[in-house]
């Protein structure tokens, strides 16, 4: 990106004015590209949450047989939330007195702020991403469990007992769900041999059948079991004990007013989407649609690793690359409707039934299926993803259809290291390892 | 269950703490004088054909006519009443006894007179009582907790008190 | 504005790592309060574990440490935790029974 | 993290935490009103519940002692506001006890019809709202839907939506309009086939079973003695029902009709063979057979409102008109308690001979209900505190009048 | 512009993070309200986990996030919140106390920092370092593989034949990882132990 607005962009306004151009690694392109990603993943963040309250409204209103917003902005109230956000602004912002004023000012920002971080490893389509981390799952994971560090602080902060109830049980639960939602996540991983979202996302790709939900039996149960810690660990009903209406008030933002109260709910729906969208990489293909269409099977319009190596830019590759973001916010938005729907259909947990669901179902379920895929990979068992990934590729190379080297440049790392390791004599190579 | 039988067999066992009954009424009523009031309610509690296991409702009655003029016209002296309601599930019947007290103990006003508390027989009684103490001001004693229940802690007097006026202001907030 | 100029070199991290440590010992020496002390040896340890990432990062130095940094990073942050457990549970014991968390009130054993 | 426990003063925590007074209210989401409840927790574990009456004191009794009979009506609606018929009609029937005045029999059946209908209307609040204080907003709205229609209904009959004064002493304001018996079997007809989403919403939902199920026991013998009624009492499993036991003036007009006292008697209750079975975990006398008794009341109440509107449309005669304004009572007193939809509501009439009364007492369901929350509250966990508190289903304009 | 263009990027973000880490680390030591305290921790700790992906060093780094400030620091809180206490929240230091604690705490930081000037290679920066960044093998799978048996980045190239006890490509942090593993199971078990309930006679101290 950065290169593409040196030695493209400024370069060519440059030439306008006959001044020399950028070199492609000018200081100038990196931060026009920064900002650039910056606006873009705010505006997924920010707009995302007006679109998510607007959608929770409509969503709620239709389970329970009524329209929800219908006047502000035209017939289906697209504006309802636009116009409440400017109500939100201009309400007073109240401090109570019993509150520790710096740290009830900053909470909803770390909160935010947290939320909003996640965002920075999370791809949206193949090679859109803010930065690449090799170990984004991770960091993702990492990222969301900080969220609750907001809530706590607004809990403490606030000075009132009810606030502090919800941020005690906020801090018990996501700390107690990032377990069993740490267990879930690494199945991917194993499967995948790589913690880089992007990898994870281009092994995927091919039909739905490539989807590592349908890797394995267990991989197919851990879903749902990420799903369940996911929902919990963002605070979402039947899990969402920290506001707890009908019990401590609404919890850690009782007293909470104005904008500050709003960059919770920011906080709120945008972990929601995050870590939909990181169940949707894990799981269901990523950008990758259920058939290829773009992919090399049909129409052979996406890059090749070759181009996204040279950074070349190709109308083609681009639209296939944006259906890919389409297709990605299309499964991440499914989700967080499925947290809407659960959210409106089911009455709350008490807190011991919450931790109760997670020590004594999801680690132990979580467990298992880590166990449980391991094996299936360790005994080459039959899978309808057609591949231990990178044999997949191979296979697929060999039948002729695409002519390109294994795109992965993590797994062929990986492969690499196991290789030499295996000439070193130290460790046997694993099943499904190429020789 | 109040037929003459049944007031002579109390009567027969609680003598004098039986004072007098009115059978007549529509719904009659026996009299207990406050001494034997726990006694006589845990026999009828516990006594197998009687069985009045539950209370339905305790009020306090001010006869008091504030009116001189209609005062003498009154038939009754001013006195204060305390109207248990009991009934019985197992057998299906219910019972009114009565509790006549002067309307202040020695006869010196602010005095509240005296009842011992049946919390012990019927735990319905406790927050009866607390509401008939706060608006009828009538001193439960032994009831664990006798505090007002529906006006402020603070407030003065027993608004169903027939004698009872309306303070002119309660906290800044104007009254009459 | 050299500084801002130059690339980074171990001693740079170095020195954080040296601020960060410094920061933890006076933490730990003028706490009074049980958790102020653990957050004290927080600190020291990421000041080491910083140590350890710039000796072992190849960014820094070409003939680093390697991966031994990193993984003695690891180690440092896996028991770190493990620390902070049985310390926090420490100091809500004696909490429980002296109804105190200053460490002052902590010289007798006697619990 | 705490862990629920039967009752805390046996145990104790290594990690303890400092005790802490709670205001939940006067103003707070589950309490159904301005009720204060003040509790003493342990963590998350509450030690202790005490309830702060009075926000909604209104001085009814008061104000009934220089109102005639008739005039006291729309004060009585203002009481249980969810159930105001049934308030109008307690009230009658202690004057018309009181008076000795004999109802025409058209009339008993137009009461049944109402009355039945109105415990409909507030049980079908009493439903949503508990779905409310455990988390789930749906069946609120789902049972408020039918409300409305029902509602719409009361507003043909007596021109007002929740305060009807419709019932007064004598017998009805007005007769039940043209065509309106035909609109009521419509409704019936509409919202029978809806109870089973009530039922797949919450009483068989496992998360709701689990919230409910086994918390806030109350043994039949605390709740006789704590004076509990209505489907407090026969949710703890005693086959009481005024309706069946009370005052020949009040089961008068429930004269035979076929009805059975909602109560688990032998281990089933009197429907179950149509409707969800209990759950193994539950206890009888927890929230689960409270909410359950509920549910079953109102099937139990269409089908009274079927069998009324038969008689109805059969009986020829007066719909009862309403008595003088200025009618005179008779000197003496009388006592009278109808099954309202929370339980048992007495009035308590005093008259010296004139047209006014000499004292008004009002009996309340809820304030006996209500007094025993405290024990069911003790030692569960903060959460319980509203599953039980809605559980007792209460309306404070009925406890504090 | 000329300035613009000569800053190093990487430096800036070190700057960055480093100021962030100490400022806060600062403001740890010169808070006396624990809850801050904690809350500056989170701050401090969270820059030095960006100051470890600076270094190359993502997956320690998320790491960081992920136990120190998810995890160690929560229950801090945790225990804050359970102690919180008005008298607990700000303990003040006796003033002989700071005079003791910044001359210790002086001296150390200039033996430091002098112990650090004193080697030149550390001083020096590593002018190839975008090459090294290249070739370095810095996928998490590589760390995962050297925590169990072998590593990527030391193999032997082929002319010369591991000498040394441990022989090149193989890695010795097996056991301590085992030993980790197990240490923190007894820490989970002694958690447990700690927060379970203990019945004692009815009627003790809890009614008083």
């Amino acid at each position: 990106m950065a290169e593409f607005i040196n030695s493209r962009l400024i370069s060519t306004l440059l030439g306008w004015f006959n001044v020399d151009a950028l070199p492609a690694d000018h200081w100038l392109g990196f931060v026009l590209a920064g900002l650039v990603h910056t606006v873009l993943v705010i505006h997924v963040v920010a707009v995302g949450a007006l679109v998510f309250i607007w959608m929770e409204r409509k969503v709620s209103g239709r389970i329970q047989d009524r329209l929800g917003p219908t006047r502000v902005g035209g017939k289906f109230g697209w504006l309802q939330t636009l116009a409440d956000g400017l109500k939100l602004i201009t309400k007073e912002d109240i401090t109570p007195a019993n509150a520790d004023a710096l740290l009830f000012k900053l909470a909803p920002y770390v909160s935010f702020a947290a939320s909003f971080a996640g965002y920075l490893a999370l791809p949206f389509s193949d090679g859109w991403v803010g930065h690449q981390v090799n170990c984004g799952i991770f960091f993702i994971i990492a990222i969301v469990g900080m969220e609750v560090f907001g809530v706590i602080l607004a809990g403490y902060a606030s000075g009132s007992k009810w606030s502090l109830f919800g941020g005690m049980r906020e801090a018990a639960q996501v700390v107690s769900y990032e377990v069993p939602m740490g267990m879930c996540v690494l199945i991917p991983v194993v499967i995948c041999g790589s913690m880089d979202l992007i990898t994870i996302g281009q092994m995927q790709a091919g039909f739905f059948t490539n989807w590592i939900l349908f890797h394995d039996p267990f991989a197919f149960v851990v879903f749902w079991v990420y799903f369940t810690c996911a929902t919990a660990s963002v605070n979402r009903a039947p899990f969402d004990l920290a506001e707890a209406e009908s019990e401590l008030v609404a919890g850690f933002h009782t007293e909470y007013s104005g904008l500050r109260w709003s960059f919770f709910f920011m906080a709120e729906y945008g972990s929601m989407f995050l870590v939909s969208g990181l169940a949707a990489i894990l799981f269901f293909g990523g950008w990758n649609g259920p058939i290829p269409i773009f992919g090399p099977e049909i129409l052979n319009l996406a890059y090749t690793d070759a181009e996204i190596a040279a950074g070349t830019f190709r109308l083609g590759g681009y639209i296939a690359n944006l259906a890919g973001c389409v297709n990605f916010i299309g499964k991440a938005v499914t989700g967080v409707t499925v947290m809407m729907w659960i959210r409106w259909t089911l009455p709350r947990l008490r807190i011991d039934q919450v931790m109760t669901t997670c020590l004594k179902y999801c680690v132990p379920l979580g467990a298992v299926c880590f166990v449980g895929v391991v094996g299936w990979q360790w005994a080459q068992l039959w899978s309808p993803n057609d591949l231990h990934p990178q044999q997949a590729r191979i296979s697929v190379r060999e039948r002729g259809l695409i002519d390109r080297p294994v795109r992965t440049e993590g797994m062929a790392r990986r492969a690499e290291v196991v290789k030499k390791a295996a000439w070193a004599g130290s460790v046997p190579v694993q099943a499904g390892e190429t020789r | 269950m109040s037929g003459e039988d049944f007031v002579a067999r109390l009567k027969k066992r609680f003598g004098a703490k039986i004072a007098g009954a009115n059978l007549q009424g529509v719904d009659p009523w026996i009299e207990v004088t406050p001494d034997g009031l726990v006694e006589v309610g845990e026999y009828l509690k516990a006594e197998p054909d009687l069985r009045f296991d539950m209370l339905n409702c305790i009020s306090g009655v001010d006869y008091f006519e504030p009116d001189a003029k209609k005062a003498s016209k009154a038939e009754w002296q001013p006195h204060i009443e305390v109207v248990y309601h009991l009934s019985s599930i197992a057998q299906k019947h219910t019972l009114v006894l009565k509790v006549i007290l002067p309307r202040w103990k020695n006869n010196q006003p602010g005095q509240l007179p005296e009842v011992p508390s049946v919390t012990g027989v019927w735990r319905a009684a406790e927050w009866h009582e607390r509401e008939v103490y706060d608006l009828s001001g009538i001193m439960f004693l032994g009831n664990p907790d006798l505090r007002r229940i529906l006006c402020p802690e603070d407030w003065v007097g027993y608004p169903l008190r027939r004698d009872y006026e309306m303070p002119l202001e309660y906290h800044g907030i104007r009254g009459r | 504005m050299d500084l801002l100029t130059q690339p980074v070199s171990v001693s740079h991290y170095l020195v954080v790592g040296a601020v960060l440590f410094v920061c933890g010992v006076v933490c730990m020496a003028t706490k009074r309060n049980a958790l102020g002390v653990l957050m004290g040896i927080e600190l020291v340890l990421n000041g080491a574990n910083l140590n350890f990432v710039a000796f072992g990062s190849r960014i820094l130095r070409s003939d680093s440490l390697g991966m031994d940094g990193q993984l003695m990073a690891l180690f440092v942050i896996v028991l770190a935790a493990a620390e902070a457990a049985v310390a926090l549970a420490i100091a809500l014991n004696f909490y429980n029974n002296h109804a105190s968390i200053d460490v002052d009130h902590a010289d007798d054993l006697k619990g | 993290m705490a862990t629920y426990t039967d009752d805390p003063r046996i145990v104790e925590f290594d990690v303890r935490t400092d005790e802490m007074l709670v205001n939940m209210g006067p103003q707070h989401p589950s309490t159904h009103g301005v009720l204060r409840l003040v509790l003493r927790t342990d963590g998350e574990i509450v030690s202790e519940v005490q309830c702060h009456l009075g926000y909604l004191h209104r001085c009814a009794e008061k104000i009934g002692e220089n109102l005639t009979p008739r005039q006291w009506i729309p004060y009585t609606d203002r009481m249980d506001y969810l159930a105001a018929m049934n308030m109008n009609l307690g009230w009658s029937l202690a004057v018309e006890k009181l008076l000795k005045y004999e109802l025409p029999p058209k009339a008993k059946h137009l009461r049944v019809i109402i009355a039945e209908l109105g415990r409909i209307a507030s049980h079908l609040v009493g439903m949503g709202a508990y779905g409310l204080d455990l988390g789930t907003f749906s069946p609120f709205l789902y049972a408020f839907r039918e409300r409305e229609k029902l509602l719409d209904l009361f507003e043909e009959v007596c021109g007002a939506r929740l305060t009807y004064s419709y019932l007064t002493p004598g017998g009805a304001t007005a007769d039940l309009p043209q065509g309106w018996l035909q609109k009521v079997e419509a409704f019936l007809k509409q919202f029978e086939p809806v109870i089973a989403e009530y039922h797949a919403l919450l009483t068989t939902n496992s998360i709701f079973i689990k919230r409910t199920c086994g918390i806030g026991v109350l043994p039949p013998e605390m709740a006789i003695n704590y004076g509990c009624t209505g489907p407090m009492l026969r949710g703890s499993g005693i086959d009481h029902d005024l309706r069946r036991d009370g005052e020949a003036r009040y089961t008068d007009m429930y004269d035979g009709y076929a009805f059975e006292v909602i109560a688990q008697k032998n281990g089933s209750y009197p429907r179950d063979h149509v409707y969800p079975a209990v759950p193994p975990e539950a206890v009888l006398g927890d929230c689960w057979h409270r909410f359950y008794v509920r549910m079953l009341e109102v099937v139990q109440a269409i089908d009274l409102v079927r069998q009324g509107m038969e008689r109805y449309s059969t009986t020829p005669g007066d719909w009862g008109q309403p008595i003088k304004l200025s009618t005179k009572l008779p000197k003496g007193e009388a006592y009278l308690e109808t099954e309202c939809p929370r339980g048992q509501m007495g009035f308590y009439l005093v008259s010296d001979g004139s047209a006014i009364p000499w004292r008004v007492r009002a009996r309340s369901s809820c304030f006996c209900n209500l007094s025993v929350a405290s024990e069911l509250c003790h030692g569960c966990l903060i959460a319980d505190v509203p599953a039980i508190i809605g559980s007792v289903d209460i309306v404070m304009g009925e406890i504090d009048r | 512009m000329m300035l613009l263009a000569a800053i190093q990027w990487h430096t800036f973000f070190f700057l960055l993070f480093s100021l962030l880490t100490c400022g806060f680390a600062l403001a740890v030591v010169f808070s006396s309200n624990v809850v801050r305290m904690a809350f500056f921790l989170t701050i401090s700790l969270g820059a030095a986990a960006g100051l470890f992906f600076l270094a190359g060093a993502e997956f320690v780094g998320a790491m960081q996030f992920m136990i120190y400030v998810g995890g160690t620091l929560v229950l801090l809180i945790f225990g804050v919140m359970l102690t919180a206490h008005e008298r607990f929240i700000s303990m003040k230091t006796k003033a002989g106390e700071w005079v003791m604690a910044a001359f210790l705490g002086g001296g150390l930081f200039l033996l430091l920092v002098r112990a650090t000037l004193m080697v030149p290679q550390w001083n020096a920066p590593n002018l190839q370092r975008d090459q090294v960044a290249q070739s370095e093998v810095h996928d998490s799978a590589a760390i995962g593989a050297a925590v169990s048996a072998y590593r990527a980045d030391s193999l032997p190239s082929s002319s010369a034949p591991p000498a040394a006890a441990v022989p090149a490509g193989k890695s010795v942090y097996l056991l301590p990882f085992e030993i980790v593993s197990v240490h923190l199971l007894v820490v989970l078990i002694g958690a447990g132990y700690l927060a379970r309930a203990k019945k004692r006679n009815p009627g003790n101290a809890w009614q008083a």
